[in-house]
């Protein structure tokens, strides 16, 4: 098989996969926010609502494409793209098993760090581009947002490749064979995934796209497929990270029983489902106790994951002292998020 | 495989594009931009010098590495002293802010 | 759906091959997936916000209420529409993407209703945009607006089906 | 044409635009973006010279931070409406000067004899690291230190209103 058949082959099979799963995780969504709220969710498209997605993205499909007079015709046509295709980019190196993997590379994790800080590029192009105001202010909070979280979201992955001494996701998921990381660094997992949250706008983070102070934020001014792009990726996105944390932090597809693949998807999906019930538990928070929480409580605690990591490799500490002190650290910081919220507004 | 040459050259165009960006241009933003694009054509001569030329070591990346790093805190520094010139002056345009020039 | 210049190309074919039934396939995708516009003017708007709360459940239906006028399908005018307000409205409707819909909930927004001599007040949101559903109530029941929508999602689907047929 | 010298070329191609996008733009925000096109295909370019470490360092620096910074101040000066204000009385003079410049440098990049190894090879991204730590180490802290005082720096000079 020539080499440019096979690179289509996979990079389609995983545009498919991925396309098909957002389909999924939309009406799972709605299904999963409606139970928790009481209601039913989407009942009358096909059995349960199951084809409600389907009928939304047909529908997109098929809208009017809009485009402001004022717009810069440029960056607001682009920027659905700048945004989708970074995000897509992640999927090269993301491995379901040991051989299921576009292209395991050896700077995986970096890889990933890397190219994920791009899409927000897509975010301010989008939000300059409407020529709209709530447009511009939520690509600013979103870039301000991406920006702040990403530094204790790196340093929480920095604390697994130091334990693993290798950024290849492949060697790093076989290294948890027996105790995931999860057990290892609980301190590093809580880090993860609150910053996780940050980066994917979802509640109660969402202040991007605030529906009730920017009215959707950079996608305001988006119509018909061009939005649906934007909404793609921010599924795929999604399922991104979770796909991340499912690999560095439980231990992917290493566990018994089950085929491989499917440990990897079953806990992707159980990662997927905690972020949903976030967001359809939590409110939403302020922007300055926003940024006053990742510069003050994860950043500080980033280094402390770091530095307790660094111990354990350096002094060859036996492990159960490091989950010890990781999870004292993680649920004395819990408490003191509790017990000291955010500060007055200025 | 691709001359060392071509390389060199596209780092050539590349920092002549700068030089006239820096000179050419009055925002002071527009300014720093070209000034990272003559950063980046350096680092494109020593990244090519450390792959072809005859040597053990690797200074090139390394060095290449080291002007990334000050080109962020350029970039951090210039960027909040821009911003404070227009808090006080209202104007990014550098042929404006000249009083220390005589 | 209305196509510009579609007509020559729709001429061209036999009826009811091809183009009536992927007409009709988009408008159950269009009917499944009604996204209104979140906004509301009076005291309908209470009524509406109770629609799509637990206990009747818009969602069930597929609509789920979205913020921005770009991304919209359906309009509820649930209220008095003032002079002062009916700029924005129109507005509001011209910004929506085509195809859309206008659903006129309560009497204010379908003659005024007991505002009908106020001078202030627009006489009937048909005045200012196309409604294709009324739904009379002062206020409408969530019951009516759920029965407003299933309309609609016929008017859709018959519309698409006519549209095949006869021109 | 080999595959990696079509890369190369184009490649070097969107560099090129991208900087001629930065200098030439009439809307700042336009050269920003301009400015990122140029960056990740100079990024594409060290992948080309085996330094995929350095890659990725160029997208994560630059992408996600630099251009962002850059975008996140235009956007709080709102400068250059018109294009006069953009440029320079003195946009011939540097027309000129940037020609020489470019002419005798390529004409001097032609002209020197290159000790050429055997081929292009790159380095193994640990080796890398290791003389990062060992061989570099007093650079790399000295490095870091300029990014904390240039931190404390932007922070103190940016902040609104001293107290």
């Amino acid at each position: 098989m020539p080499w440019y058949v096979d690179i289509t082959a996979r990079v389609g099979a995983m545009l498919i996969f991925l396309i098909l799963t957002v389909l999924a995780l939309v009406w799972l969504e709605r299904k999963f926010a409606g139970r928790i709220q009481m209601r039913l969710g989407p009942m009358r498209t096909g059995y349960q609502g199951l084809l409600q997605s389907l009928a939304d993205a047909v529908k997109l499909l098929l809208k009017e494409d809009l485009r402001p007079a004022n717009a810069d015709r440029w960056a607001f046509q682009m920027a659905p793209f700048v945004v989708f295709v970074p995000i897509f980019l992640i999927f090269v190196t993301i491995p379901f098993s040991r051989e299921l993997v576009i292209r395991n590379l050896d700077m995986g994790l970096f890889y990933i760090i890397a190219v994920s800080g791009l899409s927000i590029v897509g975010i301010v192009m989008a939000g300059w581009g409407s020529d709209n105001k709530y447009a511009l202010l939520g690509a600013v909070r979103s870039a301000a947002q991406m920006i702040s979280y990403e530094l204790p979201l790196v340093l929480a992955l920095l604390g697994i490749a130091m334990q693993a001494s290798s950024l290849n996701l492949v060697t790093i998921v076989e290294q948890q064979r027996f105790l995931p990381n999860l057990f290892m660094q609980p301190l590093g997992f809580t880090l993860f995934m609150v910053a996780a949250l940050a980066e994917l706008h979802r509640s109660p983070f969402d202040i991007p796209v605030a529906e009730s102070e920017v009215v959707g934020g950079p996608f305001i001014e988006y119509s018909g497929i061009r939005w649906g792009i934007f909404y793609l990726s921010e599924y795929v996105n999604l399922v991104a990270v979770a796909a991340l944390a499912s690999l560095v932090f439980l231990g992917g597809w290493e566990w018994p029983l089950l085929p491989p693949a499917a440990w990897f998807l079953v806990k992707t999906f159980a990662l997927i489902m905690v972020i949903m019930w976030v967001r359809a538990t939590l409110p939403r928070l302020r922007i300055d106790q926003l940024m006053d929480f990742a510069w003050k409580i994860l950043l500080p605690l980033a280094f402390v994951n770091i530095f307790i990591v660094g111990l354990y490799r350096l002094y060859q500490w036996p492990t159960w002292t490091v989950s010890l002190i990781s999870l004292a650290m993680a649920i004395v910081a819990a408490a003191t998020v509790y017990h000291f919220p955010g500060g007055e507004r200025r | 495989m691709i001359p060392l040459e071509h390389f060199l050259t596209l780092s050539g165009i590349l920092f002549s594009l700068g030089l006239f960006g820096v000179l050419a241009r009055r925002n002071a933003v527009l300014i720093l931009m070209s000034i990272e694009l003559m950063l980046n054509a350096v680092n494109i001569n020593l990244v090519a010098f450390s792959a072809y030329l005859v040597s053990t070591e690797f200074v090139g990346q390394v060095f290449a590495l080291f002007v990334i790093v000050v080109a962020a805190a350029e970039v951090g520094l210039a960027l909040s002293i821009i911003i404070a010139i227009y808090r006080s002056r209202a104007t990014s345009n550098v042929d404006e802010v000249d009083l220390m020039k005589w | 759906m209305e196509v510009k210049g579609a007509e020559g190309f729709y001429q061209g074919l036999p009826r009811n091959i091809l183009i009536a039934k992927t007409d009709e396939l988009f408008a159950l995708a269009r009917k499944s997936s009604l996204w209104p516009l979140t906004f509301g003017l009076a005291c309908c708007a209470i009524e509406m916000i109770a629609t799509y709360m637990a206990h009747h459940d818009l969602d069930r239906f597929g609509v789920l209420p979205w913020p921005s006028p770009r991304q919209a399908d359906v309009m509820i005018v649930a209220g008095t529409v003032t002079k002062k307000m009916s700029r924005a409205v129109k507005l509001l409707y011209q910004q929506m993407p085509m195809p859309k819909w206008v659903i006129a909930m309560g009497n204010c927004s379908i003659n005024g209703g007991p505002f009908a001599s106020y001078s202030r007040v627009i006489q009937g949101v048909d005045l200012i945009v196309p409604v294709d559903i009324y739904v009379p109530g002062c206020p409408p029941r969530p019951e009516a607006l759920m029965d407003a929508i299933m309309k609609l999602q016929d008017k859709i689907a018959q519309d698409a089906h006519r549209n095949g047929k006869a021109k | 044409m080999t595959g990696a010298q079509f890369l190369f070329y184009a490649l070097g191609l969107a560099t090129v635009m991208g900087g001629l996008g930065v200098v030439l733009s009439r809307n700042v925000v336009h050269s920003a973006l301009a400015l990122l096109l140029s960056l990740i295909a100079v990024a594409g370019i060290y992948v080309l010279l085996y330094a995929e470490f350095l890659a990725l360092v160029q997208v994560l620096i630059y992408g996600g931070a630099i251009v962002i910074l850059l975008l996140f101040v235009l956007m709080l000066t709102r400068s250059g409406e018109s294009p006069l204000v953009l440029d320079n009385p003195q946009k011939p003079v540097a027309l000129v000067v940037s020609l020489l410049f470019m002419a005798i440098a390529i004409v001097s990049f032609f002209l020197t004899r290159w000790k050429l190894a055997q081929a292009p090879r790159g380095v193994d991204f640990s080796v890398l690291g290791g003389s990062l730590f060992q061989d570099w180490v007093l650079p790399f802290e000295v490095a870091s230190l300029v990014l904390l005082v240039a931190l404390m720096g932007a922070i103190i000079i940016a902040r609104e209103s001293p107290q």
